[in-house]
């Protein structure tokens, strides 16, 4: 499966949610969705398109909002998902993945340490790499040393 | 043959008469010390001094010459062993630090004392203190029953191989206060592995020398020896209850592949975690201690003791107890660590049986009648 | 649990396979091991190796032309430009230099302590100045010691007038800021760049501006981050 | 004994790196695992958005000492992808030497440090004394043994010289001749096989949804390579097999590590063979614009850089996605139910590089 025939799949079931689909390489699409349709969206994958594999989970901190951006692969068909999501900066949250894939804890606990950003539905949202007192976010832009 | 009961009488007697002299000499004017005289010079006291001269001669050689050559084997050899080139400690005041290593044990021994003696606070001090003094007691008061030849031995007992046995027993009751006295999660998961470790082999240790008791007819190491001689080699016809014996006793000597209580990977140091300084180092050279006692008793059951051509016997001795300190080493630096469930398997479900096999083997050739 | 089929290691497997592994390196081991006695001892096959190892830094003063750009690519900011005085036959240095104090030259010093040997500054030296010895012996005591001075650094080769343009950048000009300084002009460590009259004129004079030679341009970036009026940026070729 | 909690680490002899283990164990089995990282965290993601692309490569160097080449090469994939440049033929097959020798490397250090977990100390000096070959062949390639800094954004940093294809293939050839050895002392051993055998299973459902890549996924019967899964430089062109095992326990996983060892040293046989002449480097775009993210098949998994440049000096961000920190989740369900020495053996097949999960 090539990475347009993913995007014409995905486009048919949820339509208008889908934007921005550009093909970086020949197996990998790169799409956005709106924050309240990510699970649902996730769960399509991982189930109709065979994506077994969260790769990643990357927080960006834009001048005017947050970015997650997941990175999800199959092993099947070679293909990779690279799926961005924007979330405002006065509400940080997104709903987490965790279910869909269990491999999603720690990613998105580091994105939570490092950014700042509520996994909403994460079973164990602690800190991960910095202690559990640190009070900054340090990988957004306007934390300064 | 050295008569080490006849040297100790005589050294007891040389000194004795030096200071009985002196002291009839005195006696001219000061008439008990003439009395005093008389009574150093009679036999009882003469066999007394002379037995903790037995004791001194046996601890210098066993814990000092001994151990020194035997750490250094080790330690070189498995050096060797892995492509390495040992330890190299030159002599003192030498410029190239090239040489054979042979002090590095004695460097390591002085380090050691100068290192503090930590006592954790939560510790029970007492049983703390005492765990490694028994277990350095116990395995040198191992080399009082082993012969190394018919007359070079502290105590000939009659029960000697039961009194050897029952001290080398004595050791997992120390590692467990050890364990559980330093109050460490390590150690006290160390010294439950180390009881339950040395409760299993101690069985198949004992079950593997009653086939070798039934050949000889007697527990008196010096019997047991002097009955290989007028026949065979028990580790002939007994190969079963050396290989057992073998395995048992590097189980109870704590050495890899049975290493668990100490486990350094997963238990750090295991029951020892807590010890430093001199008193880690005593128990440390104590397992050397009993390795050695492991080879010796192994040569005087199976491989007939001090028995060979040409040399004198304390030498055929040592030299057989080297070569199965040897193989000890050999095998310990070459195999990997087992589990504890494992060790225990092995020791319950396939030594017991082996060892019993053993002794209806030995029970069988005594029937027919060739020993 | 998956309990597959495996070739079982039977009875030799429990002593007699892994004593032989043993045994076979123990006997070779037994008269020449693999370690050998580090300071007495060496092993030829490792020192033939040496010549390509990248250790401590030499410079060659009389290819180096002092451009800065090694201490400008460091990851680390290891390396300091000292003022030196050399004599007559080394390489010009650039104008400023020689303006103002005779025969003074910018060399390089390294701070061991912090160098991380990524051979970045070898790499982007324009006229290959920088050499990697195979030393690595710089422990020592104290840290002070481990800052090797340009003097310490110095060795003296063949000079070359080759400048190769490693960072791949030459300076573009603003013709409508530029004041005329002529700044960068002096401390361009190539002389790459003469001031002609431009366009603008200012008290009926035309302002002079530079001209660059890029086929000796290295890209250094000095005349960018000299120029009083910003009017110099870095470009790609 | 009623449940208490052990911290394994961050100083114990398990732990390869700073991190802390803590296990909740009943007598002797694990009931259950948490581990705590962090201890090592350097903020190298923030280094990286500070510092311009050139001096990123020696940084990446250092998210793992132990297999360095490959953290710095799949950075320069990923940013050639963002710059959309495309290296010459040559450079590929000398990053893929390069790549392979450091991963023989990286596994004999990974071997070197499983030996003691399971007990056998002398593995550690057999297998230390085989890597030292390796890096001098990464010496001889790069100048630097340990962290080489040599893959560049459009190439590698310089030729080898003239006498590394026969230098290499002579320790190839001792490498092969030393395989014996372990299998003597490791394959052949009944105690060797006790302790990894059946131990620290998992299953391939479970490793796929928990995140877990490289030899611990092919341990599982998932024959996912990126090397041959999503290919890059000219791993598709040389011969050589995926490693896969089928029963997911620490054997499937040694034997995987091990096998892979074999087969990088085919790899570099078979690239030294059809190695061509040429340039080695190309010029890479200032300040690129743009986004991109590439994977490569680390030592330990699949290492991910996404990276994305906003047209300045250095990157506006860049992700690291390291294969021991997804594994990592993986360890409190495979410990589940198994006793604290087999934590050691498990732990040893999952080989924690800190360096890389502390990021």
């Amino acid at each position: 499966m090539k990475g347009t025939e993913v995007a014409e799949a995905v486009k048919e079931k949820f339509k208008d949610l889908v934007s921005d689909v550009s093909f970086p390489r020949e197996m990998v699409v790169r799409l956005s969705i709106p924050r309240e349709s990510i699970v649902p969206f996730c769960r399509f994958l991982r189930d109709e398109l065979s994506c077994e594999h969260l790769s990643l989970v990357t927080a960006v901190d834009w001048p005017d909002n947050f970015e997650c951006v997941y990175h999800i692969a199959s092993y099947l068909e070679e293909y990779m998902v690279e799926l961005h999501v924007k979330i405002p900066k006065d509400d940080p949250k997104i709903d987490s993945l965790s279910e869909v894939w269990r491999g999603a804890d720690f990613p998105e606990r580091e994105a939570y340490d490092m950014m700042g950003i509520t996994f909403v539905g994460h079973p164990d949202l602690r800190r991960i790499l910095l202690p559990e007192d640190y009070l900054f976010f340090p990988l957004r832009k306007d934390f300064k040393g | 043959m050295i008569d080490l009961y006849g040297i100790s009488y005589g050294i007891g007697e040389w000194f004795m008469g030096i200071v009985a002299v002196i002291l009839d000499f005195f006696g001219q004017w000061i008439t008990p010390f003439q009395g005093l005289a008389d009574w150093l010079m009679r036999v009882e006291t003469l066999n007394l001094l002379a037995i903790l001269i037995e004791v001194m001669i046996m601890v210098v050689f066993v814990s000092i010459i001994n151990l020194f050559i035997i750490m250094w084997i080790e330690r070189k050899m498995y050096g060797r062993l892995q492509d390495r080139r040992g330890i190299m400690l030159p002599l003192p005041f030498r410029k190239i630090q090239k040489g054979t290593g042979f002090l590095q044990n004695l460097a390591d021994g002085m380090k050691l004392i100068q290192k503090e003696n930590i006592t954790p606070k939560n510790a029970d001090k007492w049983m703390f203190d005492i765990a490694p003094a028994i277990i350095v007691t116990t395995s040198v008061l191992v080399f009082v029953a082993i012969p190394f030849s018919e007359t070079f031995v502290v105590a000939e007992l009659e029960g000697g191989l039961i009194f050897i046995l029952a001290i080398l027993a004595i050791a997992p009751f120390a590692v467990l206060l050890a364990g559980w006295a330093s109050n460490n999660k390590y150690t006290l998961i160390g010294g439950m592995r180390g009881a339950a470790q040395m409760l299993a082999y101690e069985i198949p240790l004992i079950l593997a020398t009653v086939g070798v008791i039934l050949l000889a007819g007697s527990l008196n190491p010096v019997e047991i020896v002097l009955a290989q001689q007028r026949t065979i080699w028990y580790g002939i016809p007994l190969i079963l209850a050396l290989l057992v014996f073998l395995v048992a006793i590097v189980a109870e000597l704590e050495r890899l592949p049975f290493d668990i209580p100490e486990a350094e990977a997963e238990l750090v140091e295991g029951w020892l975690t807590e010890y430093s300084g001199m008193r880690f180092g005593l128990v440390f050279v104590a397992k050397w201690v009993r390795t050695y006692a492991g080879a010796a008793l192994i040569t005087v059951l199976f491989l007939g003791g001090w028995s060979g051509p040409i040399l004198p016997g304390e030498i055929w001795f040592i030299i057989k107890s080297y070569i199965v300190f040897i193989i000890i080493v050999w095998t310990t630096w070459s195999l990997p660590r087992t589990r504890i469930d494992q060790v225990l398997n092995i020791g319950w479900k396939r030594l017991i049986p082996l060892a019993l096999l053993s002794i209806v083997i030995a029970a069988v050739f005594k029937w027919v009648g060739w020993f | 649990m998956a309990k597959a089929k495996r070739r079982s290691p039977g009875v030799k497997g429990w002593v007699i396979q892994p004593l032989r592994a043993t045994f076979r390196e123990t006997m070779s081991a037994l008269l020449k091991p693999e370690t050998i006695l580090y300071p007495y001892e060496s092993k030829e096959e490792r020192d033939e190796l040496r010549k390509y190892f990248r250790g401590q830094h030499r410079i060659d003063w009389l290819k180096c032309i002092g451009c800065q750009l090694c201490s400008r690519v460091c990851p680390n900011d290891c390396i300091t430009m000292e003022k030196v005085k050399v004599g007559e036959d080394y390489q010009e240095p650039s104008r400023s230099e020689m303006d103002e104090k005779k025969n003074v030259v910018l060399r390089p010093g390294v701070n061991i302590g912090r160098c991380l040997f990524c051979g970045n500054c070898s790499e982007y030296c324009p006229t290959g100045a920088w050499v990697h010895t195979s030393v690595v012996e710089l422990a020592d005591f104290s840290r002070d010691a481990l800052v090797f001075t340009a003097e310490q650094l110095k060795i003296e080769g063949k000079p070359t007038k080759e400048l190769k343009n490693r960072i791949e950048e030459n300076p573009k000009l603003d013709e409508e800021t530029c004041i005329g300084c002529k700044r960068c002009a002096r401390e361009c460590p190539t002389r790459c760049i003469v001031m002609i009259p431009g366009k603008k004129m200012r008290k009926d004079k035309p302002i002079e501006n530079p001209k660059f030679d890029y086929s000796i341009c290295i890209g250094c970036g000095t005349c960018a981050e000299i120029c009083p009026s910003d009017s110099l940026t870095m470009e790609e070729i | 004994m009623t449940d208490i909690w052990i911290n394994m680490g961050p100083q114990h002899p398990m732990t390869h790196g700073l991190f802390n283990l803590r296990i909740r164990v009943d007598g002797e089995t694990i009931v259950d695992a948490d581990p705590i990282l962090g201890y090592l965290h350097r903020g190298v993601e923030k280094l990286c958005e500070r510092r311009d692309y050139t001096q990123i490569i020696p940084l990446m160097d250092r998210l793992c000492y132990v297999s360095s080449l490959t953290w710095s090469h799949a950075y320069c994939l990923a940013a050639e992808e963002m710059m959309g440049i495309e290296i010459p033929e040559r450079a590929k097959y000398l990053r893929v030497i390069a790549l392979e020798l450091q991963r023989v490397a990286s596994h004999l250090m990974w071997l070197a440090a499983f030996g003691p977990d399971v007990g056998l100390i002398t593995a550690l000096l057999y297998a230390m004394r085989e890597r030292e070959y390796f890096l001098d062949m990464l010496q001889l390639m790069s100048g630097a043994r340990m962290n080489q800094n040599y893959p560049r954004i459009g190439g590698v940093r310089n030729d080898i010289p003239p006498e590394f294809p026969h230098k290499c293939l002579k320790v190839l050839d001792y490498f092969d001749g030393k395989r014996k050895l372990y299998r003597r002392l490791l394959d052949d051993s009944a105690i060797f096989m006790m302790r990894t055998e059946g131990v620290g299973y998992l299953s391939k459902e479970d490793a796929m949804n928990l995140g877990v890549t490289g030899q611990t996924l092919r341990g599982s019967n998932c024959p996912i390579d990126l090397r041959t899964h999503d290919p890059y430089e000219v791993y598709d062109e040389l011969d050589w097999e995926v490693q896969v095992a089928k029963e997911g326990d620490c054997y499937s996983r040694y034997t995987v590590r091990t096998n892979e060892m074999w087969e990088s040293c085919k790899i570099i046989r078979g690239a030294l063979k059809k190695m061509p002449k040429g340039p080695i480097r190309v010029k890479p775009p200032k300040r690129p614009k743009g986004q991109a993210f590439r994977r490569t098949e680390d030592s330990r998994g699949e290492a991910l850089i996404y990276i994305i440049g906003e047209g300045g000096e250095s990157p506006y961000r860049l992700k690291v996605r390291s294969p021991v920190f997804a594994n990592m989740r993986a360890v409190p369900v495979i410990l589940k139910g198994h006793t604290i020495a087999d934590l050691l053996v498990i732990m040893g097949t999952i080989d924690v590089c800190i360096g890389e999960t502390d990021k």
